[in-house]
């Protein structure tokens, strides 16, 4: 990916070879990370089969406002992503510049989002493993009520899946931040623009990945 | 075929798959706010589910793009579906042929009669 | 073909050339030298393995050195050595020239895999010897190792580290096969070589993800109580076996396909003959890729895992030993109206023949749930593991780095030598470990230290494994040998013909004695496939009518 | 065929070894019978069809059909066979007769001990000759496997819950147990021995072990919450847990959520141990796991009523 624009690696027969292999292997990585959240599934569908009524009563602690908030965000992102690809493709270099700071914008909203519903589960002792102890009224909730056996379990799955998820999305804004800049020095053009195809898939799936965890974290 | 030659999505189409995305949204918190036991986790995995494929068909450009991306995707859910089953099926069903204390062992195999 | 002035090792000279290249041969070599010293680190360890278990009572170590050994011995030869090596190795060199492409798809990500491989390596090494010696054994079971001592976190970031170089190879090589093939190599003229690797890519990017997701669970568990995988806080050990296992047996699947693949060609080479049942191998190699994901719990049919899920992995498991046996019938099958050249890397080839059929049927016997409950976890399983694994994949390996020597090196290594160091390893391997069989199914226990209080009731635990500990000093030596005359004929082996053994596959057809630095002159044009010797007029010359 | 005790299989002792053997066996001669065959193959078309000269080539071979459908139906149907077989035995294996004598056993790192009905505790484990025992295995700590290679049983020891094997042993002898999951530093010094006497040897060493084996029913009680791990949620020293402490609690007046009180006497302890959810005491969750009136025996459950009553 060098930066004087449409490069043709000597070991790729034309463009079109070189544009398909690397979709292909972005495609291939995505499929990687499926099965990555899978692992983290997988515990969530083992302990809530195992252990359904805590889960139920456990995620009335998570505010699914502020769940729903984070899925609007995110789809907007992605909304605002597949804009700018199609932008990029007709080669209005400026809107794809100011389309992608609004995504890097909602995926910041997401992560403040994300801070203050683990900042108000922090600040009351609502923490993974070892030092989960709630305590304090939130409110109505009394939190202490919520100190259960398994409970742990539920908000250890919670904050990994979230947590990892968010790692993800600080990767997918350091991702937009660096994209920007090459937008904004012109090196993308209609005949080559697979970064910024191949960040928007990975994007995209960030996204998916949030559209299952929405529910079944905050909702069911 | 340069580059430039590839699909290029029209915004409507864009616009129409997230105006149908947030709608969902709404549809899944509703039907998770009231109680409809048993079919509410299927419910909200449907809901789940066809959000992700629309991201997947549209968003990812799938429907315009050379299919092998999509067995790959495919092939990668099927693989996670695999490990969940197979390992549900040890989870949920254990310790009921062990035990033959009454109404534990749901195998209605009956011991065998040591000689 | 212009005269190797300029081939792949004199176009670039210096440390920088080899450290920073993105030529899929020098990482080739890169990840030679690597596994190789890990190879040689994890034979070290297995002799002291077999010098403490030699007599019975305490010889060398003492518990825990003698637990910590064994981990090490397991982490380094798992995932330092036979999972990289085949593809990092030989599919690096070979897979882009044997399908005509310059490089492979992504070659700094290629290096990079090297490097984030060589990061796995180092911190587990260094973390073993310097953090803390972890004795957990390589599988990292809960809840002993989310009780034992720090230094598992060193482990377990070590190899999720060096998962992600095995997901960056296999996505390579993908994408590489499916986009990077020269005109007229179509699917069905691929040789099975780039078929196993193929096939191994697909393992590799499907299942390793979860061991990296699951070293991430043990971590947190150990760091912070998360409690999934700890009885003690709720959690449950059989679903870290789960894990686990769901990586690790298709991670045997990594192992052995490229093997297979690397026998698949040898059998075609020194049959001078048609592979039988090509398409067969080339489709059931990319089938066990698949079904390899959905035997895992035959690991675990006395782990307090619910007996319908045994029954059910029972019956997948025989559903996948069917395919590799039948890959087996089919190599022989190669050899029949053949013209069998007995060189080093066939006599290797043959070797892999013998061990892996004897590890393939004594996994169909612990495949059986009744016949399992008493042999899981003895020597038994030890046996079977290292047939299929050392005999089937290390075999395997070796004969494909004879059989590409000349291509890899420009030199020809010394032909009686490998013949003696190759009956040196078969006695040694069989005299090992054939004895391991029978103790394990008398009921010897795996990863014992001491047999002291069996003897009584077990006397002959003692021969068995003195005879084993002989057997592991002649592999060793056999071994030794190997390294020893391959060194020597880096400076002083003759100089290697482009085809020293009459193979028509393009790696030996389209390139001088060392192939160029981007492996053609002008791509390939492929008129016919990786075994037809009939119609290679242009290796053997016209053909005569005899 | 199964009772000759080849080098193979130690000799076996009890009922459920002689199928195992007779099915390892049958494997192992197919097996053996199937490997010389390929192997001659191999060896004689090595040899037959060896290079004769540099650059001779022969003819491509057409494969047939025939034998590649005898190669894939072959193994297929062996396969099928030994699998069926081995299901059979499986369950043979893992289901226990219903009158099986009970034992308790409990792995921790690095030993074993065997808690009888009676409440006699023993390193060793004594059993019957001729009558199925089941055995009813939990671990303090880590996984470790309980394995006696005479009677080719085995089953992995977890944390936390119960994993079972049963045996009838066929022969009054001394057998060898070991510790088959690895489970840390002295996991091969793991070892116990099944002592299986004729039946009259058996009472009596049961009822002269009974003698120091026996505790207060207090003490008894006290095992019994350490290792069904009430101390989860029921602490001793007053402190609220998930669950109510049993400090003072024998004798006060209990408030229950639906507004009505009782006091607490032996019958209410006895009925909130064996029926949690009919009254949950203000304040508290219905959480408390309700197995308790299946898995605990009577003498158990009496002993920790007692426990309870003596937390003053």
């Amino acid at each position: 990916m060098s930066s004087t624009g449409t490069t043709l690696k000597h070991y790729f027969v034309n463009h079109e070879q070189q544009f398909d292999a690397a979709k292909l292997g972005m495609w291939l990585f995505l499929v990687t990370e499926i099965l990555l959240f899978s692992g983290m599934f997988v515990a969530y569908a083992v302990y809530r089969s195992w252990h359904p009524e805590v889960f139920t009563y456990a995620s009335e602690l998570l505010d699914w406002r502020l769940g729903a908030l984070n899925t609007v965000v995110l789809l907007a992102s992605s909304f605002t992503v597949a804009l700018s690809i199609h932008f990029v493709q007709k080669g209005e270099n400026d809107k794809v510049v100011v389309l992608l700071l609004l995504t890097l914008a909602c995926a910041a909203i997401f992560m403040v989002v994300k801070y203050i519903e683990y900042e108000g589960k922090f600040s009351h002792g609502v923490f993974p493993g070892a030092g989960f102890e709630p305590h304090g009224i939130v409110d109505g909730k009394d939190y202490s009520k919520y100190d259960i056996p398994f409970a742990p379990q539920f908000f250890s799955i919670y904050f990994v899946m979230t947590g990892i998820h968010g790692i993800h999305v600080l990767v997918g804004m350091g991702l937009f931040g660096w994209l920007i800049t090459r937008v904004a020095r012109g090196h993308f053009s209609p005949q080559w623009y697979t970064p910024v195809e191949l960040t928007g898939l990975y994007w995209h799936l960030v996204d998916i990945i949030w559209i299952f965890l929405f529910p079944l974290l905050y909702l069911i | 075929m340069a580059q430039g030659q590839h699909h290029i999505i029209p915004t409507r189409t864009l616009a129409a798959v997230f105006g149908l995305l947030l709608f969902l949204t709404v549809v899944t918190v509703i039907t998770a706010r009231i109680d409809l036991g048993v079919i509410n986790i299927p419910l909200a995995l449907a809901i789940a589910g066809s959000k992700a494929i629309l991201v997947a068909w549209i968003f990812m450009a799938l429907k315009y793009d050379n299919k092998v991306n999509l067995l790959v995707l495919a092939l990668g859910f099927v693989f996670a579906v695999v490990f969940l089953a197979l390992t549900l099926a040890d989870t949920e069903l254990r310790g009921n042929i062990g035990i033959t204390e009454p109404g534990t062992t749901e195998l209605t195999v009956e011991p065998v009669e040591s000689e | 073909m212009r005269e190797g002035s300029h081939n792949y090792l004199s176009a670039r000279k210096g440390l920088w050339s080899w450290l920073a290249t993105t030529d899929h041969k020098r990482i080739g070599i890169l990840y030679a030298i690597a596994c190789g010293t890990f190879f040689l680190l994890g034979g070290i360890l297995a002799t002291f393995v077999r010098t403490e278990l030699g007599t019975p009572g305490e010889t060398i170590l003492d518990q825990d050195g003698y637990n910590q050994i064994f981990t090490l011995h397991g982490v380094v030869m798992v995932f330092l050595v036979i999972i990289p090596a085949i593809p990092g190795i030989l599919g690096n060199f070979v897979l882009p020239i044997q399908i005509g492409a310059k490089d492979v798809a992504f070659p700094r990500l290629n290096l990079a895999s090297w490097y984030l491989f060589m990061a796995g390596a180092l911190m587990a090494v260094f973390g073993w010897l310097f953090v803390g010696k972890v004795d957990t054994g390589w599988t990292f079971y809960t809840p002993y190792s989310s009780g034992a001592s720090n230094a598992v976190l060193w482990l377990t970031s070590a190899v999720f580290v060096a998962g992600f170089a095995s997901i960056f190879t296999g996505l390579n090589f993908i994408v590489t096969v499916h986009k990077m093939r020269a005109p007229g190599m179509t699917w069905n003229r691929l040789p099975l070589f780039v078929w196993a690797i193929y096939a191994t890519g697909i393992v590799q990017v499907l299942a390793t993800p979860v061991i990296g997701i699951t070293m991430v669970l043990l971590f947190l568990e150990k760091l912070m109580q998360i409690g999934i995988f700890d009885p003690a806080l709720g959690g449950d050990p059989v679903l870290f076996q789960h894990f686990f296992w769901f990586y690790s047996h298709p991670a045997v699947y990594i192992m052995i396909l490229p093997a297979m693949g690397i026998i698949s060609d040898l059998m075609g080479t020194f049959s001078r003959q048609q592979v039988s049942g090509y398409t067969f191998i080339a489709l059931s190699s990319v089938a066990i890729a698949f079904l390899g994901f959905l035997v895992w719990g035959h690991h675990m049919f006395v782990a307090g895992q619910s007996a319908l899920s045994s029954i059910i992995f029972s019956m997948l498991t025989f559903l996948i030993g069917i395919p590799t046996g039948i890959k087996v019938f089919n190599w022989v099958a190669t050899m029949y109206k053949g013209s069998v050249w007995l060189r080093t890397p066939m006599i290797y080839a043959l070797m892999f023949l013998f061990l892996f059929t004897i590890g393939g049927l004594t996994g169909i016997m612990v495949g059986v749930l009744a016949v399992d409950v008493h042999l899981h976890d003895t020597y038994f399983i030890v046996a079977h593991f290292h047939y299929v694994m050392m005999g089937g994949a290390l075999i395997g390996l070796i004969g494909g780095l004879h059989y590409w020597w000349p291509k890899m090196t420009g030199r020809m290594y010394n032909e009686t030598a490998g013949v003696i160091a190759a009956v040196l390893v078969f006695i040694g391997f069989n005299l090992t470990f054939l004895p391991q069989f029978i103790l394990g199914s008398r009921g010897m226990p795996r990863r014992y230290h001491d047999y002291t209080e069996l003897l009584p009731s077990f006397p002959e635990f003692a021969p068995l494994n003195m005879a084993s500990t002989i057997g592991s000093y002649i592999l060793g030596v056999g071994l030794l040998m190997i390294l020893v005359y391959a060194l020597y004929s880096l400076f002083k082996g003759p100089k290697a013909p482009a085809n020293p053994w009459g193979a028509c596959t393009l790696e030996w057809t389209h390139t001088g004695p060392l192939p160029d630095e981007h492996n053609f002159h002008e791509t390939p044009l492929v008129t016919r496939g990786p075994y037809d010797f009939h119609l290679a007029d242009d290796v053997f010359g016209p053909k005569e009518e005899n | 065929m199964n009772d000759q005790s080849s080098i193979w299989l130690p000799e076996p002792a009890s009922t459920v070894a002689g199928d195992v053997d007779t099915l390892f066996y049958f494997i192992l001669v197919t097996s053996a019978i199937l490997f010389v065959g390929v192997m001659g193959a191999m060896v004689t078309f090595a040899w037959r069809y060896r290079r004769r000269s540099e650059n001779d080539r022969p003819e491509p071979v057409q494969e047939s059909k025939i034998i590649e459908a005898s190669w894939i139906a072959i193994p297929s149907i062996l396969v099928a066979v030994v699998f069926i077989w081995g299901f059979r035995v499986f369950l043979e294996l893992g289901i226990a007769p219903p009158n099986a004598y009970e034992i308790n056993v409990t792995a921790r790192k690095w030993s074993w001990t065997f808690t009888y009905p009676n409440g006699a505790v023993s390193t060793d484990l004594h059993v019957p000759v001729n009558r199925p025992v089941k055995l009813r295995m939990s671990s303090e700590d880590v996984i470790h496997s309980f394995f006696v290679p005479a009677f080719r049983v085995k089953a992995d020891v977890l944390q936390g819950r119960y994993s079972y094997v049963w045996f009838e042993a066929t022969r009054a002898d001394t057998f060898n147990v070991v510790c088959a999951e690895y489970c840390g530093t002295a996991h091969s010094d793991m070892y116990a021995s099944v002592v299986v006497q004729s039946q009259d040897d058996f009472e009596s060493w049961l009822a002269e072990n009974m003698g120091d084996g026996s505790l207060t029913p207090a003490q008894r009680g006290e095992r019994v919450y350490t290792q069904q791990g009430c101390f989860a949620c029921h602490t001793l020293d007053g402190t609220t847990s998930a669950g109510p402490t049993f400090l003072g609690l024998a004798g006060s007046t209990r408030n229950f959520t639906d507004g009505t009180s009782a006091v607490a006497d032996d019958n209410y302890i006895r009925a909130a141990i064996v029926n949690p959810a009919q009254e949950i005491v203000e304040g508290f969750l219905p959480v408390m796991p309700g197995q308790y009136a299946t898995t605990l025996p009577a003498e158990d459950i009496d002993a920790l009523v007692a426990f309870i009553q003596e937390q003053q």
